[in-house]
């Protein structure tokens, strides 16, 4: 092939962002959104079979193209169910045709954004992709125009700017600690190199590099206490971007934080990452847990859930050993699956009973059977419970550091119970009892919806042993 | 590099930090802005002095680009804004001057202490640059926690952006550092707009709680 | 071979759901699930019962599901045969009730495709072989049994009971989990095997003991975990209420028998007082809990709570004995407390089914509602007598034998050498006693309000009898407790492969004795004849009835109740179920739930009527879980003031992470 | 089994004459129960509307298990055919049930006093039946048995000697049995209307052939728990498995001895004793429990107690 599929994952977006800028009419343009996510996703999977050299600026290994088609097939999905979404946003005219067209173009630019802060080989190139991303999710989130949608955006827009401000220096500090031992220009910011050199680094300014960076991309990543913006941009934007934000967006900030963080496990001298995240894990999931309980808005309190599960997943690595790793990333993706699945129906939800509000909706089960059971589905799901995925990795998380650590792993058990409790207190609002608001049948496209939960059950009974050797070797990578 | 190099660029730097403090001492907005200005004119000049020890010639666009946008630009579209909000009389501080001031010791105090642990053979100018530098985000970033009013907000941001390029610059040979300070022009152009746009007086977010809670979608 | 067969089986219940799902709404489509499952159920029994008998060790069969690099592993030994026929049994009978029943459901496709699903979880439970696929089919159970327990999901009552339970359940998960984790260690051991050939430090053991207490407990209900269970059971369609009381409960006990017994290795002397203690007070609070009740599904739920406590009664007699190598008595013990498994699953779903008719007939739970059913339902009136029988432990029926036995192993236990043992058990052989009496006394209540007498409202009056394949069930069920009454020996025989397997030895074989007399340790100690009492007891009545009918009288008149004279019509004058409890409210209530009765009478002359009301606390609840639930709520309001803050707040907070994490590097060595 | 049925009316008729004697009355003779059952068979049975199926088989039930009871009871002489079908235990449980269903049969025709009648007598029971348990327990953990017969025999056979659980054995089973068996101060068998009464509460619907049955069970009852006090606690005289015609006449002597004595200290004690109110009756009941449960204890301790 001309363009190998590196290049693809990132060529793609771009030209359908260039393309779809110029398309007016929504049909055509939204439809357009799906073939060139769909390509992507494709191009990505291609990446598994012809082995792409890594140059100076791009680079694949097992650890990124995971992150990768991961990314891909969620974008791909999302763009099918936000065609259907938007198409809805369309006729109740919350939005009008200029801003969808705008929404798409940013879409792919978004796309763009995060295939290249994953596929960068260069520290200063993912942290520009980082800050590309984040500023066409404000732009995003502030697409209804509302008061509240704009206070979002700009809570979100002041906050990850500052993120941006302290990764950049940590950024910096890393080069700095690069310059003496590998000599200066670009080498000494490419991730290739850096791995092979990392041990001689100057430690000190390794340890303040991964303060700031952790703080930095922690923002992105939703880590209590940075975590301000992220419910309310989840709550404020258009829900296809509230997938994308919980089921993408915060994984791409955190693989920038896993390799800093393999960056430091390869210095001996350096203080030891894993203490710093497993702590900032815990009090995530924690405090998420108990934020939980006083939602109002069933959005907001997605979004405070994905905030839980992050912390969740930063603990597991932060424990580290192949059996945490192997855990944070099955656990990693069976988030991103089911988040993105929930948002879908709670997308549907919202259309069709026209708020946000819970106390606005309730017997979703008898009023809307298939979108109700699809959300008890999914709750079920992401509070940990078999036969789905995420149970087995929560399952592996706290089985495999109790032995190690009882009190850290029992502290994560009870946030996790803790955090149940809130969410299946809130189903029993919105999926049962006598039925609240409009009746009228749903026009949702389910597909997306079911193929993830359908992924994230298969994933909780049976595993390919590809994907298991795949996960097992990063895993490994990740030490 | 010799000697004198090494001290006019230190000094610059120290000066930097100096500003920072006055900026943190100011609580008249008039006198804030043409301090940031003053700011952004000695970290231009210090960027250019890099650019010529180093002989890095895509230096001087970033000092130019700090010169003409931070120092020029910015300051005039700020002054703008208070008169047209009409806030030119604020007296906003959280704390009060003193305490800031105090806080402000103790964080320079302590990026001095975390930086000078950096072993020696990363080259002095770099040490005490960085130093410097981390000294001048945190006042920045302290800035924008003890100040109420969005405009002295954005100053704070900026002066800590500030400190960013003054390590970029400091960092010898580092690639992209154009791009970071165009990457942030832009940023900071963005803030100004949105503080335009939102007709944002007092803070970042809206006065009352009901407010608060409508933005919010939550009820107390 | 079994196990592969045992799988299928259960793999064509998990088919059955989503067919079911599709079903539902057809006018025979639940028939023809129940039909199904009753199927599968029975094929599942017959294989049990195989397995069971045959001896033959049937090797482990493992699939390439669940943890990726373990896969699923699946095994039936003795101990997992006998509750798989107790799972079965219970199964079998629970869906052809549900055959007549499920008619009656108005909404059966909240039912009928979650109850197979149920099943096979249940089912997978007692075969899975590694900590993995226990938990997964563990929690799979608990979240099949939450989707029926809010199936009527209307009624906010059963909202709330299904929260609850779902928490408690996942509670009882955790504990397990870290159970396992300990058990398995840091390099994940997960397999059964492996676990054996682990031997855990003494600390590590009982850290162990005491999370397989509280996660199976949680399960089984037993005090002070119990608080979901009366919420729950009573909340499902009455065929889900008697598989989760008369099944579910026993698996968790398999479960804390399969930890404990089998993966935990040798145990230590305290480990039994702690059993023991749970047990004798979880018997006493259950049965005085039921007493307080007038809802007859919620009593019958509060007697599982009891019964769980005899159970775990003899589990830890058994672990006593096993402690100080008297494997006999172990054997003895042991061979009680599961006799009484099965027994009890037996007439709790019977009892349940009862309840289940009827709740259809009547449409009423309350027994304030009932009376006078017995003219009504005659039929449904005898197997629930028969159900009360058995659960009172009144010979000649098999609630009777199991309670016998543990007296007996009881008995034993002053040979043990321990002194705390020496002052428990006693002890709590007096919490048994007391609670074997108070059953009586709650199912003299239980069934006399809600059958005898006269209706208390039309309902009640107007009840019609059920339909012939719930009477099918409840015969069938009443059957078996007269058969493991009156011929315990066969039973007890069954068992002993599980009690050799646990402790070594078996009880001497009985079924060999002459007539059929079931003896323990030796025939001067003790031995019971349940077929001869049977057979005296009938003699005796049927010829003394004869012999009156023949020599003397056998004229009858019908006439009006005399009452000592002053009869009154009105049926309110019959005692009522909570008045019936009075004495012993004011015996044992007024320190354990604080009762209290308020008399209001009206001013002299008024005509307004003059009340009596009782109020009960549920003490646990209000010191146990109340507080937990204020504390999350506090905490969580103190917290949500995080989510109002102005944005410079938000960044306060980053930077004094900032600064924190710098002032860390900055002191660090 | 038949003397044991022959004997227990003529023993409630004995301690009725006492008692009347006691308090100078002439009384009925002695004879009179006899005369009241055979009168009270030949009449027939008024039921009440509300009663149902059940009503009518219980006094069969009550009787048939009370009789099992009581002929399980090594009365004369050790070794009866069939009591290895049944020990103490079962034996409590038989009384047990016939108390349940004639508890049933007070609920059964829904009468107000039929109900005070049953829920008390519950009330009692769920504390005599422990405490009948845990005597059961003492005398058990004594003989090594819970054999009645064994028992008899490890009693009489002298090696036990007296011991501080036995005495205390002894007095709660007393205790017991006069809670079981209706008697003041507990329950007073002589009246009817009476609010505190409870048996005959239970059994006021009762007419005819039932009542007779009903009755007959009862001083069945009395006389097993005499008997059973009888022959654990004064095993003498009890002739053994294989014994000669003149031994077992011997020990029927011995017998009916042994009941006349009790039957007079029964109706001693109840003469000089007044009826206590209902609410205390569980105290007096605790008591006999505490004092059972005391006496396990020391045997549970040490074998020497």
């Amino acid at each position: 092939m001309i363009i190998d599929a590196l290049a693809g994952v990132l060529v793609i977006p771009a030209a359908a962002a260039a393309l779809l800028a110029a398309l007016p009419g929504y049909r055509l343009s939204a439809r357009l959104n799906v073939f060139a996510a769909l390509l992507t996703f494709m191009t990505a999977v291609s990446l598994f079979f012809i082995e792409p050299r890594s140059g100076p600026y791009l680079l694949v290994d097992d650890l990124n193209k995971v992150f990768v088609v991961l990314t891909t097939f969620v974008a791909f999905t999302t763009s099918v169910f936000s065609a259907s979404y938007i198409g809805h946003e369309i006729e109740i005219g919350r939005l009008t045709p200029t801003f969808v067209r705008f929404y798409h173009a940013m879409y792919q630019i978004l796309m763009f954004a995060m295939n290249l802060a994953l596929v960068a080989n260069n520290i200063g190139l993912m942290w520009v992709a980082i800050e590309l991303a984040t500023l066409t999710t404000v732009l995003m989130v502030g697409i209804y125009r509302t008061h509240e949608a704009l206070e979002a955006a700009w809570k979100y827009f002041i906050l990850g700017s500052v993120g941006i401000a302290l990764a950049l220096f940590g950024t910096i500090l890393v080069y700095m600690a690069a310059r003496p031992v590998i000599g200066e220009g670009v080498d000494a910011m490419v991730w290739t190199v850096l791995m092979t050199r990392a041990a001689k680094f100057d430690p000190a300014l390794l340890n303040v590099a991964f303060v700031f960076l952790l703080l930095g991309y922690g923002t992105k990543v939703g880590l209590a206490p940075l975590h301000a913006w992220l419910p309310d941009a989840h709550a404020e934007g258009p829900t296809p971007i509230s997938a994308v934000l919980s089921g993408l967006l915060l994984n791409v900030a955190l693989y920038a934080l896993l390799r800093f963080k393999m960056l430091l496990a390869l210095n001996p001298a350096a203080i030891a990452p894993g203490p710093l995240m497993v702590i900032m894990g815990l009090i995530s999931c924690v405090f998420a847990a108990l934020m939980l309980y006083r939602r109002r808005d069933i959005k907001r309190m997605f979004a405070y859930s994905s905030i839980e599960h992050m912390g969740i997943i930063v603990f597991a690595f932060g424990m580290g050993g192949p059996l945490a790793n192997f855990a944070g990333l099955l656990h990693m993706t069976m988030h991103s699956l089911t988040k993105s699945a929930i948002f879908f129906a709670v997308g549907h939800i919202a259309q069709v009973k026209g708020t946000q509000k819970i106390a606005d909706m309730g017997g979703l089960t008898v009023t809307h059977p298939v979108l109700g059971w699809g959300l008890v589905l999914g709750v079920v799901a992401i509070a940990g419970l078999p036969p789905l995925g995420i149970f087995m990795s929560e399952f592996l998380v706290v089985s495999s550091t109790f032995a190690r650590a009882p009190w850290l792993a029992t502290i994560l058990a009870l946030g996790i119970l803790v955090a149940l409790g809130a969410l299946f207190l809130r189903l029993n609002t919105i999926a049962f009892g006598e039925p609240r608001g409009p009746a009228a049948p749903a026009d949702a496209s389910y597909v997306p919806m079911f193929a993830h939960l359908g992924l994230v059950l298969m994933a909780g009974i049976y595993m390919p042993p590809a994907l298991v050797t795949g996960f097992q070797n990063v895993a490994r990578l990740l030490g | 590099m010799n000697a004198l190099q090494f001290d006019v660029a230190h000094l610059l730097a120290g000066l930097l930090v100096l500003l920072s403090f006055m900026q943190l001492y100011q609580d008249r907005l008039y006198a804030l802005l043409n301090i940031f200005a003053l700011h952004a004119l000695v970290l231009a000049a210090s960027v250019a002095w890099q650019a010529f020890v180093q002989d890095a010639p895509h230096l001087y666009l970033t000092a130019l680009i700090a010169l003409v946008f931070k120092a020029i630009v910015i300051p005039t579209a700020l002054h703008r804004i208070i008169v047209r909000l009409g806030i030119h009389r604020e007296i906003e501080t959280v704390v009060g001057v003193g305490p800031a001031m105090l806080l402000g010791m103790g964080l320079v105090a302590l990026s001095m202490v975390v930086m000078l642990r950096v072993t020696t053979e990363a080259d002095p100018l770099a040490r005490e640059d960085l130093a410097f530098a981390l000294s001048v985000v945190l006042l920045g970033l302290l800035m924008m926690v003890t100040r109420r009013n969005a405009v002295s907000q954005v100053i704070g941001f900026m002066s800590l952006e500030n400190g960013l390029v003054l390590a970029a610059t400091g960092a010898k040979g580092m690639p992209l550092v154009v791009e970071i300070s165009v990457a942030f022009s832009v940023l900071i152009a963005f803030i100004v707009i949105g503080i335009f746009l939102f007709r944002i007086r007092e803070r970042f977010d809206t006065v009352d709680l009901q407010a608060l809670d409508r933005f919010r979608g939550e009820r107390r | 071979m079994t196990v592969a067969f045992t799988l299928y089986n259960v793999a064509a219940l998990i088919a059955l759901a989503p067919i079911a799902l599709a079903l539902a709404r057809l006018r025979w489509g639940s028939a023809i699930v129940y039909c199904a499952s009753l199927i599968l159920t029975l094929t599942l029994l017959v294989l049990a019962l195989l397995s069971l008998f045959g001896h033959a060790e049937a090797p482990a069969v493992v699939l390439p599901l669940g943890l990726p690099w373990l896969g699923a592993h699946f095994h039936i030994d003795a101990l997992s045969a006998f509750f798989l026929v107790v799972v079965n049994v219970g199964g079998a009978a629970a869906s052809l009730f549900a055959l007549g029943y499920g008619r009656h459901e108005h909404t059966p496709e909240r039912v009928v495709p979650f109850y197979p699903a149920y099943l096979a979880a249940m089912n997978l439970v007692v075969i899975a072989d590694d900590a993995f696929s226990f938990l997964v089919s563990w929690e799979f159970m608990s979240l099949t049994s939450w989707a029926l327990v809010v199936a009527h999901h209307q009624v906010r009552e059963n909202l709330r009971a299904g929260y609850v339970y779902l928490l408690m359940a996942s509670f009882g998960t955790l504990a397990l989990l870290l159970a396992f984790g300990l058990l398995a260690g840091a390099d994940g051991n997960y397999l059964f095997d492996a676990v054996r050939a682990s031997h855990p430090t003494a600390g590590l053991a009982a850290l162990v003991l005491i999370l397989a207490v509280v996660g199976a407990g949680s399960k089984a209900g037993v005090v002070p975990l119990h608080a979901w269970l009366p919420l729950a059971h009573p909340a499902a369609p009455s065929h889900v209420s008697a598989l989760m009381s008369g099944v579910m409960t026993k698996v968790a006990i398999y479960g804390f028998i399969r930890i404990v017994f089998d993966l935990l290795g040798a145990p230590e002397w305290w480990w039994s007082m702690l059993v023991l203690a749970v047990g004798g007070i979880t018997a006493v609070m259950g049965v005085l809990y039921a007493l307080m009740q007038h809802d007859l599904k919620r009593l019958l739920a509060y007697h599982t709570v009891e019964n769980i406590g005899i159970i775990y009664i003899g589990l830890g007699l058994a672990l006593a004995f096993k402690v100080y190598g008297m494997s006999f008595a172990a054997a003895l013990a042991l061979t009680a407390a599961l006799f009484h498994v099965f027994n009890h699953s037996l007439f709790k779903s019977l009892l349940f089914f009862g309840a289940g008719a009827v709740l259809n007939a009547t449409g009423e739970r309350d027994m304030e509602h009932l009376g006078g059913l017995i003219h009504r339902m005659p039929q449904t009136a005898f197997v629930f007598l028969v159900g009360c029988v058995a659960i009172s432990a009144l010979p000649p029926l098999n609630g009777f034998v199991s309670e016998w036995l543990t007296f007996q192993a009881i008995l034993l236990s002053p040979q043990l050498p321990s002194w705390g043992l020496k002052l428990l058990v006693p002890a709590v052989g007096a919490l048994l006693a007391l609670s074997a009496a108070l059953a009586a006394a709650c199912f003299v209540k239980a069934f006399g309000v809600s059958f005898l007498g006269r209706p208390r409202t039309p309902a009640a009056a107007n009840a019609c009898e059920t339909d012939n394949n719930s009477l099918a069930a409840m015969f069938f069920l009443s059957a078996l407790c007269l058969v493991a009454g009156i011929l315990p020996g066969i039973f007890i025989d069954a068992l002993a492969p599980v009690t050799t397997a646990l402790v070594g030895v078996s009880m001497p074989r009985q079924t060999g004795l002459d007539w059929l007399t079931i003896v323990p340790i030796a025939e001067s100690r003790s031995s019971y004849n349940g077929l001869l009492v049977f057979v005296f007891v009938t003699l005796s009545g049927s010829l003394a009835a004869f012999a009156i009918h023949r020599l003397a009288s056998d004229k009858l008149r019908r006439s009006p109740a005399w009452d000592c004279g002053f009869p009154v019509a009105s049926p309110a004058t019959q005692y009522t179920a909570s008045s019936f409890a009075q004495p012993i409210r004011r015996v044992f209530g007024t320190t354990i739930f604080r009762a209290r009765e308020i008399g209001e009478m009206p001013p002299p002359g008024s005509t307004a009527p003059a009340r009596l009301t009782v109020e009960l606390h549920d003490v646990i609840w209000d010191t146990l879980y109340a507080p937990v639930a204020a504390f999350i709520g506090y905490a969580a309001e103190r917290l949500n003031v995080l989510q109002f803050l102005t944005i410079r707040r938000y960044l306060t907070l980053v930077f004094a992470a900032l600064v924190l994490l710098l002032l860390v590097l900055a002191i660090w060595p | 089994m038949l003397l044991v049925l022959l004997l227990s009316p003529l023993l409630t008729g004995f301690v009725r004459k006492a008692k009347a004697r006691l308090l100078r009355r002439q009384g009925p003779p002695l004879l009179q129960p006899y005369r009241d059952l055979i009168r009270l068979m030949r009449k027939e049975v008024v039921l009440a509307e509300s009663a149902s199926w059940l009503f009518r088989v219980i006094p069969y039930i009550v009787f048939a298990g009370t009789w099992v009871a009581a002929s399980l009871v090594p009365t004369f002489r050790g070794g009866l055919l069939f009591s290895w079908s049944a020990d103490l235990i079962a034996l409590i449980a038989l009384l047990g049930s016939a108390r349940f269903f004639l508890a049933l049969a007070g609920l059964d025709v829904g009468t107000s006093f039929g109900g005070i009648g049953s829920s008390r007598e519950v009330m009692i029971a769920s504390l005599a039946e422990p405490a009948m348990l845990m005597i059961m327990f003492t005398l058990a953990l004594i003989a090594g048995s819970t054999q009645l017969t064994s028992m008899a025999a490890y009693m009489a056979s002298g090696e036990v000697g007296l011991r501080v659980s036995l005495g205390l054995a002894l007095l709660a089973l007393i205790m017991v049995g006069i809670a079981e068996n209706a008697r003041i101060p507990i329950d007073n068998p002589a009246t009817h209307l009476e609010l505190t009464m409870v048996h005959e509460a239970m059994v006021l619907e009762y007419s005819g052939r039932h009542l007779a049955l009903i009755d007959l069970a009862s001083e069945l009852k009395l006389l097993v728990y005499l008997s059973l006090v009888c022959c654990l606690f004064t095993p003498w005289g009890i002739a053994g498995p294989v014994a000669t015609p003149v031994e077992i006449a011997f020990g029927i002597a011995v017998y009916i001895a042994k009941l006349a004595a009790g039957g007079l200290l029964l109706a001693v004690f109840e003469t000089s004793i007044a009826k206590m109110r209902v609410f205390r009756v569980p105290e007096f009941l605790g008591a006999a429990l505490m004092l059972a449960l005391l006496a396990t204890l020391l045997r549970f301790v040490s074998g020497s107690f």
